[in-house]
């Protein structure tokens, strides 16, 4: 199983979430974080002076997967997350070993 | 004798004072009112909208639309001639005295009254434009409909225009003022579109929860509070007994207008949408209000109550009328303050036997009509030159950062990203 | 003479008017306070609670409360007698001019100020039980409250029923408005249990921090700004010199007995608790108000200061002894308006020697017996019939999804989870 | 005539009691003001220094302040003498009718006004030393400033003393309350040090945005509103025509000089920073207020509105000038009340003929030099004692939690972290 | 060294904690997320227009472990996050390479 | 590729950010987050009643890194996010499998 985790831009949530349910993704864990990259922030005047939002706002996807389904998921994104435009975010994959479901105490593939 | 016109004078002077300062608080209720109701990234800019509109509507009244509203003379039922500058002398002592009671409170007194009333009207339009319109531009046509469209209406039911000669009623303006504020945002609003995603590829709509709901709810308050001197400074006069009697019926009646207002958009809400919908409550006061508005002097407590009840319900069904026709209100005030706008000049026949069907229409169709007409050819001046609305970009980011450079709660809410 | 008579009874009522709008005011600051004192998923409701209270309020009040509360004539002293709807009739100028003086200010206008009365006492309950009882057994009670039960205990005292024939003593009611609010809500609060979590295992208290203290700042300043109206207009009137004297020292003990308890509150939270906690100094203000309502007339400034000293040290000690008896009040309305309202009526002997101990004792007695009895019937009708409580889930997710199906702040704070 | 006597008697005093809430109202403005201006994690703390001052303000003028600033005989122009205990007697119904005028308006109503002026002052200092002061040292210079510095200088002037002998004139106190206010202010600052993280290792000033702009929005339309008693009181009669006018003009100037203000600030900010700079819109509104505030009847509404215009536009400048010379202002109150308040002070003379050179120079140097040099004093004394300032650790985690234990916002802002 | 990373239901956090504690687990980090799943979101009405809450709120616990306590801080969770409903959450499991505390330099099981 | 998880104090954020842009790092996401751990948090006094903040406010910020440059970022981090004092935080690594920039579609060393 992996783990995918999307940083992708916020007005992009809704596209991304359909294109995950079109390859068959039932579950995700969305966090709100900032990110800093190429995407350059902006410097801002307050009362006169200057303060710079390096950091912007961005959303982090985390979908647990099975390896199979791992290459359709990444396209589901690919796919649904661009704007063609710097800042659209990144794609990173990991390995899980276990993934349990709580209620149940299904594992593995069962709990995805 | 002398000493008692005196103290009458300085007393309707000074009641018409209080209640200017009510008036003027309602900028503070709108501001809070609006503040509430769009989402955190446009909060800094709605504030900002609101605070340059009633300092502008304040100027350019002075300037010059004070004296188009009441002009020493009007050249005709029409058209009031032009005087600049509200000049800054008042009633001498002598001339009060031998006025026999015609000259009864200060010349600028009822400027600053009246001052008050075109913040209002201008406030109105902030609301149902937010979100996604230009600072800049909102704030020119601020200075028109201040400055020119709402006096010359103002002057031909109040400054003695031919509107007054054909009977209009209107005691303290939901027609003059609120409706006009609204027939403004209507045109404003039709060449502006709705926000984006604020209705979906299936046409229907789709909510855009507020940001800030106490702010709302205190703006709502301070609206009610307001009312008080809106509506029970509209006697114009309080230093007799009758005068008197007539600002405590005002004020009893705008109460019991607004509370069942409250009330019925309440149940309303709960029975067509399942919850108890704090907003349209809200809306609902503001509805009562706005419908008691041309007439709070005439109906017995409990017609007050039952016009206010009207006014909520309407105002929930406007709401939604409003989405199905995919006219773009975030706050609702095309709602409230037109629709019952025109239900609160049309019930004045109900109550006052000296309003006639004849002028009630007159004053809508003239009122209505040529506030939209001017508004909508202003609007379309600015949308055609400078522009009305924002880039898509920068409405996707939130217009404080593109117009305003900062956030409203920095701290609190993720500024909309890109 | 004539046109004094009738310039003084424009200036009474006039004067009657503002104070009302001050006292409708402090409907706002309620909210406010309550808003910014419970958790932010149960802040839409207790808005609506609120807005919706005060107009029930209003509306019950005109329709029957008022005509109970000052019968044309009471059937004996403990009973008032039914007449429905407030009449709209008003005192003529004729009648006026030949009453010699004992006419001074319009039935309307004190309709106005009594109304906004009837209000505060509601507004105190629903604070204290805020965050886990149902939006509409609340408004139940509130049709109950402001429609039976506290005109009929006012009618004892201010409508000339018994208990003013005992000499209960009580200018502008810390026990006829404030402690009758804190008894019907300490018996709700009694049928009604602590919120979830607020009571450890072990039994001891645990805080439920409240989301918005800027919010609850804002309230108290309304609150104590609209209790000059609370206070003074309860002179009733102000148009001699010996009235207006009057007017003038019960604002100087109002504000002297608010800031003595807000400093008082806050210095023995500081030696109790180590810390200057807010939200004790903010309800010390409060609880000075309280206490010096019941006479803030015959005391000195610094008599009044005193007395508002102890209530604001009282406040304090009463919330940590409430917590040990495990009733919980998120917002501590018992201990202000009760504990403090209590102190009020009895510190009246210190000051205004027309005060007995019989007529206040027999006035606490009557009025928190009465209220509380009556609100426990209402309450324990309402549990056994439409139910008092939300469903534990309900509670955890927060009311306002359950109640109001929306966020106070939809950006900000996480939605209570499940 | 009797009759008219007490009449006008109570007219005046009513005027001047309402006046007054509206200048309590101030406090609740400046509150909101600076809570919005802070950081989340200082926001408890400005909020608790804020009505704890008001308190201690009114508490000390009624024990000592205000004997000192109006003695029944001074000692010399410069010495008030000391006289304990604000007395409870008024003025006696004869006294009243046989001063001939003389005497119009109630003892204590005119204490209610002048105790909510010294609050005022005191709130200036507030928010000028926000974000790194202990809590209560702040409180203990409150003790000082309210109970001896400003009844002492405004003795001087108002009380009777030796500037006023000199032909300094300031209407309602552009110098005596606001640049007061300020030079005490600054010598706080000035002892105090930037916050951190203000300026950056290069001298240059850096942007700390405050939390909340909707509750800075209200605070100032708090004190817009506020302001009406501030300027329309000191007039310190209505019930003449004469006097009816002049308040009714003031209200006039008092309004236009804020609207002028206001814009004036948005456009010069627009300009040199490119944004529509909310904050400074409000400080410009407020700037022009404190401009006008010296003479806000003389100037015909144009004149008041020019006169604000220019305090706008000062005030931009002023702020930029004040981070150049890394004096940490984070509110702008030094600007605001400080600059604009030199500016109103001198302009009077364009507008006033009896003001002099001398004399507004004489009242200028006198009040600031005075205060600023017993303010530095004491806050020195107080450095030197119990410390001025917090620790640099405390500084980090945000004032809240070590003064107060509690969170503003508790579930919105993440706090200050450790 | 283990990342076990649990989603939780909010009101669930004190007895995981407890729980936790009793396993000898003395740090972890929480974040709050916003989850996807099996248990749907509600629809709401707002001035008679529907939104849809898809995402509900829930808390993330990451929880660094010696690979030999693995099964002792699953079963902690497990038992003490349930509700039984659901909704109640997943847990994830991924391996470590290094841990390192900051202030000490310490690496490996002795950061943790 | 790894994936460094630093979880710092708040008021460090810039002093990290400044030594990772020595050694070349031009990208990373930040996510406001609380911790819990041998820094023991505090009881306050709320109207008298206890109530105990166990989870303090931290910042969690991920990277992912080359593995080359791996020892470098996190001797980066270590050297700029230390007060010496309890509490300063900890740095967890893991393995990453891919990397995917979404604008560009690139991966892994690339994506980075
Ligand atoms: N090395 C990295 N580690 C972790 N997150 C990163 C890294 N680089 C970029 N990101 C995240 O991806 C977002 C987009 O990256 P950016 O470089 O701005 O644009 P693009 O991906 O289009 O090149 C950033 O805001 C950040 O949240
Ligand atoms: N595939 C997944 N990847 C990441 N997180 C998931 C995944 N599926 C579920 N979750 C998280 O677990 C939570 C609970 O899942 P859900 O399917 O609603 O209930 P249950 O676990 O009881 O079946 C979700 O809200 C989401 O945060
Ligand atoms: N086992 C763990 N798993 C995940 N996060 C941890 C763990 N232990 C500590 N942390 C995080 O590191 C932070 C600092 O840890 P702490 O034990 O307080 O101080 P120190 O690292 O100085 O020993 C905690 O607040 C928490 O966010």
């Amino acid at each position: 199983m992996k783990l995918v985790t999307a940083i992708i831009k916020p007005f992009k949530l809704d596209p991304v979430r359909s294109a995950l349910a079109e390859v068959g993704v039932t579950g995700m864990t969305l966090t709100e974080v900032r990110g800093f990259g190429r995407q350059k922030g902006h410097t801002e005047l307050y009362r006169g002076a200057e303060y710079h939002v390096d950091f912007l706002p961005k959303i982090k996807l985390e979908i647990a997967v099975d390896s199979g389904r791992l290459d359709d998921v990444i396209e589901a994104i690919q796919s649904s997350a661009g704007s063609g435009r710097i800042g659209d975010g990144k794609i990173f994959v990991a390995e899980l070993d276990q993934v349990i479901r709580i209620r149940t105490g299904e594992r593995d593939q069962d709990a995805i | 004798m002398e000493a008692i016109i005196e103290t009458r004078y300085a007393l309707d002077t000074f009641y018409f004072l209080v209640c200017a300062a009510l008036v003027m608080w309602m900028a503070a209720g709108f501001t809070m009112l609006e503040a509430g109701l769009v989402r955190a990234k446009n909060t800094v800019e709605i504030l900002t909208k609101n605070v340059a509109l009633y300092s502008v509507a304040c100027l350019l009244y002075m300037i010059i639309g004070y004296n188009l509203m009441y002009p020493a003379e009007g050249i005709n039922g029409f058209w009031p001639g032009v005087d600049w500058l509200l000049s800054a002398t008042d009633h001498g002592t002598e001339a009060v005295l031998a006025s026999d009671g015609e000259i009864y409170y200060s010349r600028l007194s009822d400027f600053m009254f009246q001052v008050v009333f075109v913040a209002t009207a201008m406030s109105i339009v902030s609301g149902a434009v937010a979100e996604r319109m230009k600072l800049w531009s909102f704030l020119a046509f601020a200075v028109i409909l201040t400055g020119f469209i709402y006096p010359v209406q103002g002057y031909w039911s109040w400054g003695g225009g031919f509107l007054d000669g054909l009977g209009y009623s209107d005691y303290a303006g939901s027609g003059i003022v609120h409706m006009a504020g609204a027939a403004a945002a209507l045109a404003g609003v039709v060449l502006l579109g709705p926000r984006q995603g604020r209705f979906g590829p299936d046409g229907k709509a789709r909510a855009i929860p507020g940001a800030n709901l106490p702010l709302a709810t205190l703006g709502t308050f301070i609206l009610w509070m307001g009312w008080f001197g809106f509506n029970g400074g509209s006697e114009l006069a309080v230093s007799s007994v009758e005068s008197a009697n007539n600002v405590a019926r005002v004020f009893v009646n705008t109460n019991a207008a607004a509370a069942a207002g409250l009330v019925a958009a309440l149940l309303v809400a709960r029975t067509a949408f399942g919850k108890a919908d704090l907003t349209m409550a809200l809306n609902g006061a503001l509805a009562g209000l706005v419908s008691i508005t041309a007439e709070p002097l005439a109906p017995a407590p409990v017609q007050a109550a039952l016009i206010g009840l009207v006014g909520g319900g309407l105002v929930v069904g406007s709401i939604v009328l409003l989405d199905k026709l995919k006219i773009d209100d975030p706050v609702g005030a095309i709602s409230v303050h037109g629709t019952c706008g025109i239900w609160g000049v049309l019930i004045v026949l109900w109550t006052n036997s000296d309003a006639t069907w004849g002028g009630q229409l007159a004053g809508l169709a003239v009122i209505g009509g040529f506030v939209f007409a001017m508004s909508f050819a202003f609007w379309g001046i600015l949308r055609a030159t400078v522009g009305l609305r924002v880039h898509p970009d920068d409405e996707a980011a939130g217009l404080d950062r593109v117009d305003c450079g900062m956030e409203a709660y920095p701290e609190f809410a993720p500024a909309g990203g890109d």
